[in-house]
């Protein structure tokens, strides 16, 4: 059945340059658009879920990333062959690269996604953050550009003391990252940072901020058209994060100061419409307090929206590709009406005991739960094989209530009915469980230092008496 | 016997005292991977193979399984399998990248090789066009054509086979 | 984790006396308020998922009902044995015998649902169409008591006219009901729904009643407490019927007549008011135009109540258990804002093109549809063995979005994802795809009648040329 | 065939002489763990497979785990029963209802029955106490008590066995 008619639909046919449970997220939204899909895909994800909800999958090149989802001339020779007319980047790999926007846009596709010029101008995060100071953007103290050498890192850490961060130019995902906290430790940390970002995201350059340990991470869900509607989708906590990668993200943002989330808000709006952003975006701070500094901007969908699209009823897979079609949003801000909170937790093939692991394997039991009020992002299927290659999500769990304390109730019961197993397969699920019974998170006190902490715990050897 | 039958045995050089890197990769695997890969070994046969098998054997050094189905169930089980069995010593020739496979330089010219030629390592057999660049398909070894299976300016994967090679006898035994 | 304290849910251990989705539906609930729950199975649910679910399984009986989950000395005793201090009955089985409610209060323990008098009044459908004539509701011209004899039924065919239908006065489910469109049908009708009536419910008095061919199965669902608040919670459309029973659910029901919605909410809590009901209840209505018709009321959660709970938010179960342990509801009338359209699919192992034929095996291949806005409710699972013994229904897939279009065709993208399969086992998946799919259907111009026209014509054999 | 046919050899480093690092594996793991892991290949293969397999035959090292399920479509039985096998001459009285087990008409008295004694049809053997009822539990065949499973005053639920009965010789063999 094809529910939308052909000229209402914004395109015909669209590539998804993804894999993993993106990849069939955008699917799905495409084929309740009468949309026709095409997946490509790397030889280890010959049976993903994605591949096999498609209409057409195209095999583009080996396992490895930098020769399949990493490399453009492929995604674009079969985009091209098959007559898409755009392509959906999905989150990771090409999503916020430039370079691959304007080869697409040079090519005819349309790219679901901000201008290739906007994409390059926030993707360099010192760069960025200049460019949402002058907007008037609050952002954390530091050297809001590269740092040129040994003596240039000593002035900015006498300039904004200790602990600081070191981040890559170049960097997201969690990756290219150090904290410092002793002085002995800013120039290793300078050197490894700087050979870490080189290596993976071949710039070397990093800068250095304050780091706050006792902040948490809020970030603001925008949307915005080409026709000059920007809204905000309300805020999103992800300050539960292992290794800077979040595990737990839920709307509303619990427990901020007062004028904070308006704040926010009202900057991330701002934000967007002082650099031309145009379809789905997220804005990051962190906030301690009254206090709140302006991280980044992700140019993309993230792993997290479904907790925003659970409390607004907003498919905002939808709305991308209406906006990339040049078309406005089909809703404006008074119509943004959040309702209950959400919770996201993901559940990754890992070990947690082992420092987070990557665990990949046969899923020989694999039931996801369901019921009331629980949405489940998953490619994973009973008898597939997690690849090694690629990341070790395998599920989102998402669940919805009237209040916070429901909500996380309803993810327990959730997360203790679902059956992930096979040979060496251990999931995040019950450290997941754990943080939910964790009285700072329950209560809302906690930080992004909390999961540190409870795996702290975890791993110190109980004492006898 | 009705039934189609699949043997996935991976018995390394004799039968006798094996040896080697597979067997090393064996042991490192320990018992419940090794029963998972043999699993995996036979799911993967069904999967693939167009017909279902009455009976699966795969064995890995020492570990073995061996599944047997009921004559009754398997339904489709008239025509025989393709050529898996039948052609087991051929080379083939599979698509390095996604593009649209050409058998000659242009249309019109004479295709770059056919069934019965012989090819040598490095020799051009056919084109694949990405990106509207034309990039060259080298044979990486000797052998004779013995078909091209996809038509020409037709679509391809990475991966998909392009030619079968049958390799020179000398090479064979050797 | 225990999100809820002991001192503020509603009761410390409450008995499922069910089995299927629904069972695991109330174990849901259960667990995320913090109660533990004991599920009373019989020797063919051994592996279900609310056995697996539950904090404790007992057997009491064969795979036989009438010695499982119709024998209340059974349930009971494990109820009192295992501490449970409330029983949940579910649907179907013993959850409208007010005999079981009787027992259940004889022994101290709280049936989750009426009392046992409103539902022994309203239970006698004759009896409850009275009572409901006498509080205002509009009622179907018919008998409004059980019928004598044949004389009795020729004077009321004589004043009611053709086409009528012939209940059960004990009937439920769908059972017991003929439909008389000619004249000399009518005794055989009689005689036949009598001696059915007879011997599935024990009960062999059945009553007359206009049909209307064109009409719409409209229900209103109500939740009242024992503090005298009585609120709805809107309408749901269940026309989509085979045999009687119900394969599709909407809410809100689209398409009604201006005026009409009121007037059956505003019937349905009267009606409610009037015999004293609390906890969760469904008011049915037929509706052909203007013309509304009240037909019985159901004392119980019904299957299709997610598609309520997906458009209000409110968990329904939770309420039953709220006011169960006799406190208030915890929304008022003006907190039920319903938003956007939610629809049910059920999906049975039964073959539609054999008459509905149950088609019960073993699922080798169980893969349930997920991502935005979509909800399974299942107790399926890869492996397990559908009983032969009880109703064929494995899976309601519910779909929410802003629209009716939307969620339509988000159901239908849906249900395409959904892999079901096993040796012997079909499913109704495709021709709830067909009805998605039906002009009629999508322009929410349907009746009850358009299963039995849509398979007539998938029957209807194919002519060449 | 009719029954199913389990056969959990543990042979040893008999016949096969294979040894080395793989040998060492299944030593390690032991026969209890060597023989659960088989169990399990067992169990994914049938699970994985479309069809139900009529004979698995799974071998690691020195343990091997052969099963065969009879032509019929029995399907229930892909897990053995737990005792069914190793005592299959013995009768089991199973609980006809859920409810308390008595194994006296009331505390302190002398218990029905006690292993070793002979009990005939229509014997009393026990009591179920359900819903403030006393239901007396019958014999329905000859047999001597091997023993009585369940202790006394504890639940039991709907076909949960209470006692086992050996069947007298004369019995078995007409």
């Amino acid at each position: 059945m094809n529910a939308t008619t052909p000229e209402d639909r914004p395109f015909g046919t669209v590539l998804v340059a993804n894999r993993g449970e993106i990849a069939l997220r955008v699917v799905r939204t495409c084929r309740e658009m009468g949309i026709r899909t095409v997946v490509v895909h790397s030889t280890a994800d010959r049976d993903s879920a994605a591949v096999l909800a498609a209409d057409e999958a195209v095999q583009i090149g080996p396992a490895a990333p930098k020769r399949s989802y990493l490399y453009p001339p492929a995604i674009v020779e079969v985009a091209l062959r098959t007559g898409a007319e755009a392509v959906h980047p999905g989150y990771g790999f090409l999503a916020e690269d430039p370079d691959f926007a304007e080869i697409c846009a040079r090519n005819g596709l349309v790219f679901v996604g901000p201008r290739p010029e906007v994409m390059a101008r926030l993707g360099d995060k010192a760069a960025a953050r200049r460019l949402m100071a002058e907007t008037g953007l609050p952002v954390p103290q530091g050297s809001a550009r590269p740092l040129t050498d040994a003596r240039d890192l000593a002035a900015v850490a006498r300039e904004i003391g200790l602990p600081l961060i070191i981040k890559a130019v170049a960097g997201g995902g969690g990756r290219g990252m150090s904290v410092v906290w002793q002085a002995d430790q800013l120039l290793p940390a300078f050197r490894a940072t700087r050979a870490a970002a080189g290596a993976v995201f071949a710039d070397d350059r990093v800068y250095a901020e304050r780091f706050l340990p006792g902040a948490r991470h809020i970030e603001v869900q925008v949307l915005a058209d080409d026709h000059g509607n920007i809204i905000h989708l309300g805020a999103r906590d992800c300050s539960v994060q292992r290794r800077y990668q979040k595990l737990i993200e839920e709307s509303p943002a619990p427990a901020l100061a007062p004028g904070v989330l308006g704040r926010l808000t009202g900057a991330a709006v701002a934000g967007a419409r002082s650099v031309g952003y145009s379809g789905a975006g997220t804005f990051e701070f962190v906030v301690d307090g009254d206090d709140v500094a302006f991280i980044e901007v992700n140019c993309r969908i993230q792993v997290e929206h479904p907790v925003t699209e659970m409390v607004t009823g907003v498919d905002l897979v939808r709305e991308q590709l209406q906006v990339a079609a040049g078309r406005p949003l089909s809703l404006g801000q008074d119509d943004v009406r959040p309702r209950g909170v959400a919770v996201e937790c993901r559940v990754n093939v890992e070990d947690a005991d082992r420092d987070f692991l990557p665990c990949p394997g046969v899923l020989t039991e694999f039931v996801p739960p369901g019921g009331p009020f629980v949405r489940v992002d998953t490619h994973g299927y009973p008898g597939w094989r997690v690849p090694a290659e690629y990341d070790s999500l395998v599920a989102k769990v998402i669940a919805w209530a009237p209040d916070r304390r429901q909500a996380l109730a309803r993810m327990d019961r959730a997360l203790a009915e679902f059956r992930v197993s096979g040979p060496g397969v251990r999931t995040t699920r019950d450290l997941l469980r754990e943080v939910l019974a964790d009285p700072d998170f329950r209560a809302a006190e906690h930080t992004t230092s909390l999961l540190a902490e409870l795996t702290a715990r975890r791993s110190r050897p109980h004492r006898a008496g | 016997m009705t039934g189609m039958r699949v043997t996935g045995a991976y018995r390394g050089s004799g039968d006798g005292v094996e040896a080697g890197p597979l067997e090393a990769t064996v042991a490192q695997l320990g018992a419940q991977d090794a029963i998972q890969v043999l699993c995996q070994g036979v799911a993967d046969v069904v999967r693939a193979a167009p017909l279902r098998p009455s009976r699966v054997s795969v064995r890995f050094g020492c570990a073995s399984l061996d599944v047997e189905w009921p004559a009754t169930a398997s339904v489709d089980a008239a025509v025989p399998a393709p050529d898996a069995e039948s052609k087991p010593e051929l080379d083939t020739v599979t698509a390095p990248l996604v593009g649209t496979f050409y058998r000659a330089s242009e249309p019109g010219a004479t295709p770059f090789v056919a069934p019965g030629d012989l090819v040598e390592p490095g020799q051009q057999v056919a084109i694949i066009e990405a990106m509207k660049l034309l990039n060259p398909i080298l044979a990486e070894q000797h052998g004779e054509v013995v078909d091209v299976l996809v038509a020409d300016a037709q679509p391809v994967e990475y991966g998909q086979p392009l030619l079968r090679l049958r390799p020179p006898r000398t090479e064979r035994t050797g």
